[in-house]
């Protein structure tokens, strides 16, 4: 199995776009956009920690074996949630 | 005896008779097998089977099939036992470390008993001051967790005479083995007299409006509709909308039920009421003992409607049956009361 | 500690390095086994021990033999240690550790140190508990509810706490190990279809350890901080939630039943082959059963909150998903049975704990569904009716399978043959007092007696007083093997590489194996249990 | 985009371990290895990410109180602070890679020095909400007429035990670094042999992706109602 080296010049494109989205996110949260503060700091986070996994971590470029080990505990979290909010969203009297 | 008792036990035979059944047919296969097939010689090598798609096939979708029965009937008990009728009789329960306190609304209070009249369905409305309880008797076949800071429900209908046990039955704490009581269920008049000759203090209502003013609520609210706040009579299960801007993603609307009310008591501006958004209400928190608690309850869920039928609080919400059952607003939005873990 | 025996001829893992610290710094995944051994060996007994205590005490109905608090102690104490000390690492931890990396043909797992690493924090975590009682004890029932457990109770909850949250991190290693090893250290030839279903079994294991003992991890700490710094994270008097408790919790106790049957169902494929002498019966069935279980397990954890408090939708969701995890716990019992049709069937000891594991698990999975029917689980949750439940599956279950799988495994690792009829007897003693043990536990469940009870009604009597009879029969069936396998360690006739003339890679080199497990690497060209391909090898036909 | 060199087998001594068969097997088995781990520590953070899930959607005004106390600017601050660091983290295990053993040396100290800073700032944060009475267990007070005070309480509580259990990574992964350091100095490391590097990298980045969703969560929220 060969090691994957990335060249620099990448991880420098990513730092600064991971910058560049930190500016963002922090500007767009003074704006009232109700619920949707919420969804664009979190989409936002998603996006950098995608860009940190996949190329500060060479998760791209890694065996099948890696990335199926990353979204499948992404995917065991997301159960987490989900049923557990079955019932927070659902309960009553 | 109560209705439950004999819908359960239906379902617990007939369970009994399918698992049985099919247990004690794996059993007498596995056995015939190992007789049948019971090594003769030591160097013996059988004919090497590896497999059959279709008695595969057969056993994953015929256990499958039985299990969706079995979930279907399960469930349809269940909502019988989940959901409480909207016309039956209130009765309050306190659970505390380790006793059970129960109280009808005529006012009479027991301690670890409870009595009840038969052929009427019964409701509990059940707190917990410290941990979680579980009130459950085993021979109406029900059982409902009772937690703090939460008002849970429960309901049954005795057919039988007799008295049964009341057992708590979450583990809470060193006494939790002697958290136990009797339930005695009567023949309605007998109910009636064993009722006739308690009630010293009034009812629960009329403690409850001693409580009113004596925790100084009536000062705010006023029966002529002009307070400084809203009127609250006819206010128990109508759909009350919440002030925006005190919610972001939380409830619009809320039933107000006994959980709503319990929480505009303890932590009155987790949810505003529309309206009344620059008139505080104090918070009762750390004052009010679940015992009056029930009784503030008691006394507002017994207010009748304002004499002139116009409501001065909510923005035109018109009367609701009563919050029986999960009442949904919106999309995976329901009623506050709950949505909300441990409001203070 | 284990000797090693005096007469040993062929070097081998046992006589290759003498004195105790060649045993307390080895990394050899077969030492590292025994030392597991050692140290569960002494909890189930502890455990038994309580279980005992308590069964004496329910012999009257008020609790005249000990105190409601230290009952409460007993059975808190009992559960903690037999589920986190004894039944989780039991069977991974020892015949998968021992047995493991020989099935797949490698030299050792991936990571040895972590290995043996995970063994020194299972005894830390262990030696942490074990002080949070003798100081006194918890009494929170091993479930730790909120608010009682941060708030209420006086027990050493913290102590107890932290033991198991140390434990938790010797099955993430334990379970990371595994999965690494099954992935990468496979010998050549060995493709997964042709992997023994124990290792399929075992990976599936491993996965749950790894996603689920993290959130126990997780949820332990916020019970100590609450605790700690009293503030309210569960509890409702400072405003938090104790479902939210129960949520978590169960996200991880219910996969971690799993972590506890699915090992069993391994060693169960293992023993059903090599005493049928046959191929499991749909062996792809089989495998991908091991994964539906994983996977599923995890979707079904409310099933325990039925009457909590959780809302009824979601009670819908975890009912039905319940049913669909029993989907394959069915077609492994099915092809287990289906497996010894035309078979060679032997009545070795081993195989008589396989066949006695079918029918307990069998009982105990059923009446898993009685408690999955959302409306039966009204009446006799928290009863002794899903004390029985549990029971059936974790000792007349797992603890069946992990002595079935320890005298199969028996010759390989100590190299000598048990005696037979003491062997026999035992398996029949266990199944036995199991069955009058916890039986009438079913009847008292459905009665209404509810668990965690130190004190009864005296209507109850008549079935408690059989269950505790059954209770010490069970235990001397317990304590037998424990006498005749350690006298057979040292006195014991000389085992042959392949006593059972089973078709495992184990069984493929001598008994003891030597240090690196084979003297060359195995190459595997054949499917798990293919005895046609080992018919020479074995002089069988 | 990527290149790839090949790991040249048996050069190294240190390098190969006994059990396996080649050295690429164990590059797989290690990385494997340390992308389960990081999926332990997903589940571990997850179930504190649920718990504010859940108490933010029953007290969703509180929470942007809460937030609202929050110092914005040191967060943003802290938050461009340990991109740098995982930067600076990601080029010295491309270092690592090449041997260039001095860069990898000072590209290490770079990552030390930032991660430093960042706690320096965290703490200085936590020492401001402890003066304003904010530390619940220890000092806390609510605010007068605060609605919900509860729900801010339990902003509170999440925020420490979140952004504590952070630190405390950040802490142990100081630690590695500075093991790291040391081993670069004795020359341990090499074109051929860096999985420790490699491995390290991976743990820094994703206490990484922890603070963007710890920034997200609990700094944002309060902004957009003027402070
Ligand atoms: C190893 C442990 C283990 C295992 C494997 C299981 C397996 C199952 N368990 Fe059990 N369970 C526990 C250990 C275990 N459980 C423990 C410890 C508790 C109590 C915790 C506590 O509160 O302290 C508990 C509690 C518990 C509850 C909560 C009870 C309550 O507190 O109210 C429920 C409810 O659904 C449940 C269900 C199930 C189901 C559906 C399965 C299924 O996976 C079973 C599937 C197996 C079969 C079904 C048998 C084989 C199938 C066939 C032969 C098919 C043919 C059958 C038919 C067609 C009918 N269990
Ligand atoms: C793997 C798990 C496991 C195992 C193996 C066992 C084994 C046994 N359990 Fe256990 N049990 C649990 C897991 C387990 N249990 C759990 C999780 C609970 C729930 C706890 C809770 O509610 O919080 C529970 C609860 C529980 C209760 C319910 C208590 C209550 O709710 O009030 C009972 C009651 O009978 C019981 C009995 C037994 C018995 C008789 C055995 C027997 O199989 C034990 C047989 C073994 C022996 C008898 C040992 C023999 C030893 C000696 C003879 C010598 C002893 C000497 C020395 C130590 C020097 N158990
Ligand atoms: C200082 C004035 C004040 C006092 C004292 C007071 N309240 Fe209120 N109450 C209000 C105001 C203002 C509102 C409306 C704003 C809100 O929803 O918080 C209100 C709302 C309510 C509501 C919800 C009404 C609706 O239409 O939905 C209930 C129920 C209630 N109060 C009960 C009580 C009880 C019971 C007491 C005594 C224990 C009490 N109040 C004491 C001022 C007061
Ligand atoms: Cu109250 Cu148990
Ligand atoms: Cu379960």
């Amino acid at each position: 199995m060969a090691e994957p080296v990335i060249r620099r010049k990448t991880y420098a494109l990513v730092y600064i776009a991971m910058l560049a989205l930190t500016l963002a996110t922090t500007l767009l949260a003074f704006l009232n956009m109700g619920p949707f503060n919420s969804v664009v700091a979190l989409v936002i986070a998603v996006i950098q920690a995608a860009l940190i996994a996949g190329v500060f971590m060479h998760a791209l470029y890694e065996s099948a074996l890696v990335r199926i080990i990353l979204t499948g505990s992404v995917l065991w979290f997301l159960i987490l949630i989900t049923l557990t909010m079955t019932d927070y969203l659902t309960r009553s009297h | 005896m109560s209705t439950f008792t004999t819908e359960y036990d239906l379902f617990f035979w007939i369970m009994v008779v399918v698992c049985g059944l099919v247990s004690l047919g794996i059993a007498v296969v596995l056995i015939t097998f190992a007789v049948r097939y019971h090594r003769r010689n030591d160097d013996e090598l059988p004919t090497q089977i590896k497999g059959n798609v279709l008695a595969e096939a057969i056993w994953i979708t015929t256990p499958f099939i039985l299990f969706l029965g079995m979930f279907a009937y399960g469930a349809k008990l269940y909502f019988d036992v989940e959901l409480p009728p909207s016309d039956a009789l209130d009765i309050y329960v306190v659970a505390k470390q380790w006793m059970w306190e129960t109280q009808h609304p005529e006012g009479e209070r027991e301690i670890n008993e409870l009595h009840v009249p038969i052929g009427r369905r019964v409701k509990l409305t059940m707190t917990s001051q410290d941990v979680i309880h579980s009130f459950f008797i085993p021979d109406f076949r029900i059982k409902q967790d009772v937690l703090p800071d939460r008002y849970t429900t429960l309901w049954f209908e005795a057919t039988t005479p007799g008295k049964v046990h009341l057992f708590c039955a979450e583990y809470c704490g060193t006494k939790h083995s002697g958290m136990i009581g009797w339930i005695y269920a009567m023949e309605p008049q007998a109910y009636e007299a064993w009722l006739e000759q308690g009630a010293p203090e009034g009812s629960m209502a009329s403690t409850g409006e001693k409580l009113f003013h004596q925790f100084q609520c009536a000062t705010c609210h006023h029966f002529d509709g002009h307070g400084p706040c809203p009127d609250l009579r006819g206010l128990f299960g109508r759909t009350v909308s919440i002030a925006s801007g005190t919610s972001v993603t939380g409830p619009t609307t809320v039933v107000a039920d006994e959980s709503f009310i319990r929480e505009k008591i303890l932590n009155p501006r987790a949810h505003v009421v529309e309206g009344w958004k620059d008139n505080y209400m104090p918070s009762f928190q750390g004052q009010i003992t679940e015992d009056q608690m029930i009784d503030l309850i008691a006394y507002i869920k017994a207010m009748g409607p304002p004499p002139g039928g116009t409501l001065s609080t909510s923005s035109g919400a018109t009367p609701e049956r009563e919050a029986s059952g999960p009442v949904i607003i919106g999309p995976g939005v329901t009623s506050i009361n709950n949505t909300v873990p441990g409001e203070r | 500690m284990i000797a090693a025996p005096e007469v040993r001829t062929e070097p081998n893992y046992l006589n290759a390095k003498e004195g105790v610290l060649s045993w307390l710094l080895t990394t050899d995944h077969k030492r590292i086994g025994l030392l597991y051994i050692a140290s569960i060996t002494a909890f189930f007994f502890i455990g038994g021990f309580f279980a005992l205590m308590m069964r004496l005490e329910l012999l009257t109905p008020p609790s005249d033999l000990v105190s409601p608090e230290t009952y409460n102690k007993l059975f808190t104490m009992h559960g903690i240690i037999m589920v986190w000390f004894f039944l989780i690492p039991s069977i991974p931890a020892t015949l998968g550790n021992f047995i493991l990396p020989m099935m797949i043909g490698a030299k050792d797992l991936a990571f040895p140190k972590l290995n043996l690493a995970s063994w020194y924090i299972f005894n830390l975590g262990a030696a942490v508990t074990l002080y949070a009682i003798i100081r006194g004890g918890v009494d929170t029932g091993w479930t730790f509810y909120t608010p009682l457990s941060t708030t209420y109770s006086t027990g050493y909850v913290v102590g107890a706490a932290l033991g198991i949250f140390i434990a938790g991190f010797s099955s993430i290693l334990t379970g990371l190990n595994f999965i690494a090893t099954v992935h990468t250290m496979r010998c050549p030839g060995l493709t997964w279809f042709r992997l023994p279903l124990f290792i399929w079994s075992m990976y599936a294991t491993s996965l749950v350890l790894v996603i689920a003992t993290p959130i126990l991890a997780i949820t332990l700490t916020m019970v100590g901080v609450e605790r700690i710094f009293q503030v309210g994270i569960f509890d409702p008097a400072l405003g938090g939630d104790p479902l939210l408790f129960q949520h978590m919790f169960w996200f991880y106790s219910h996969p971690a039943v799993y972590v506890m049957v699915l090992p069993a169902m391994a060693v169960e494929s293992e023993l059903v082959a090599a005493f049928s002498r046959k191929p499991i019966f749909g062996y792809n069935a089989v495998a991908f059963s091991s994964l539906g279980i994983a996977i599923v397990g995890f979707l079904v954890w409310g099933h325990h909150m039925f009457v909590a408090g959780q809302s009824v939708y979601s009670a819908l969701v975890f009912s039905i998903l319940s049913y669909l995890v029993a989907v394959p716990s069915a077609i492994k019992v099915f092809n287990w049975t289906a497996t010894l049709y035309k078979g060679s069937v032997s009545w070795d000891t081993p195989m008589l704990y396989a066949i006695g594991f079918i029918g307990l698990f069998t009982i105990g999975g059923m009446t898993g569904l009685f408690l999955a029917a959302l409306g039966l689980d009204v009446h006799v949750t928290d009863t002794y009716f899903v004390v029985a439940h549990f029971h059936y599956i974790m000792v007349g279950g797992a603890v069946m399978a992990y002595l079935g799988g320890i005298h199969y495994w028996w010759p390989k690792i100590s190299g000598r043959l048990y005696p037979e009829f003491l062997a026999k007897l035992s398996a029949l003693t266990v199944f036995l007092g199991f069955n009058l043990t916890f039986f009438p536990q079913f009847i008292l469940g459905y009665l209404g007696m509810p668990r965690r009870y130190a004190a009864y009604p005296p209507e109850f009597q008549m079935l408690h007083v059989l269950s505790t009879a059954g209770a010490s029969i069970l235990g001397a069936g317990y304590v037998l093997p424990l006498i005749y396998l350690t006298w057979s360690w040292r006195y014991g006739p000389k085992a042959p590489p392949n006593p059972w003339r089973a078709t495992g890679l184990e069984w493929q080199t001598p008994s003891p194996p030597p240090v690196e497990n084979f003297e060359e690497t195995p190459v595997v060209n054949y499917e798990a249990y293919d005895y046609e391909a080992m018919k020479e090898k074995l002089a069988l036909g | 985009m990527a290149e790839t060199i090949q790991i040249l087998p048996g050069r190294e001594a240190l390098a190969h371990r006994h059990h396996f068969a080649t050295p690429e097997q164990q590059r797989e088995t290690v990385m494997a290895g340390m992308w389960i781990f990081l999926a332990t520590e997903i589940m571990m953070f997850g179930g504190l990410f649920m718990a504010y899930a859940v108490y933010r959607l029953g007290h969703p005004r509180a929470f942007e109180l809460g937030s609202a106390d929050m110092n914005v600017v040191l967060g943003s601050i802290n938050t461009a602070l340990l991109i740098t660091s995982s930067f600076t983290m990601a080029l010295a295990a491309h270092a690592a890679q090449e041997g260039r053993l001095r860069g990898l040396a000072w590209l290490l100290i770079a990552t030390i020095v930032i991660g430093a800073v960042f706690l320096g700032i965290k703490f200085s944060e936590y020492y401001a909400h402890f003066r304003e009475h904010r530390a619940p267990g220890v000092w806390y007070e609510s605010k007068p007429n605060e609605p919900d005070p509860g729900g801010v309480e339990m902003f509170f509580v999440l925020y420490y035990i979140m952004t504590g259990l952070h630190a405390i990574h950040m802490l142990i992964g100081i630690g590695i670094m500075a093991v790291l350091w040391l081993m670069t100095l004795a020359g341990r490391f090499s074109r051929v042999y860096h999985s420790p590097v490699v491995v390290s990298t991976l743990y820094w980045g994703f206490v990484d992706i922890v603070w963007m969703f710890l920034f997200a969560l609990f700094y944002l929220p309060g902004l957009h109602q003027g402070r």
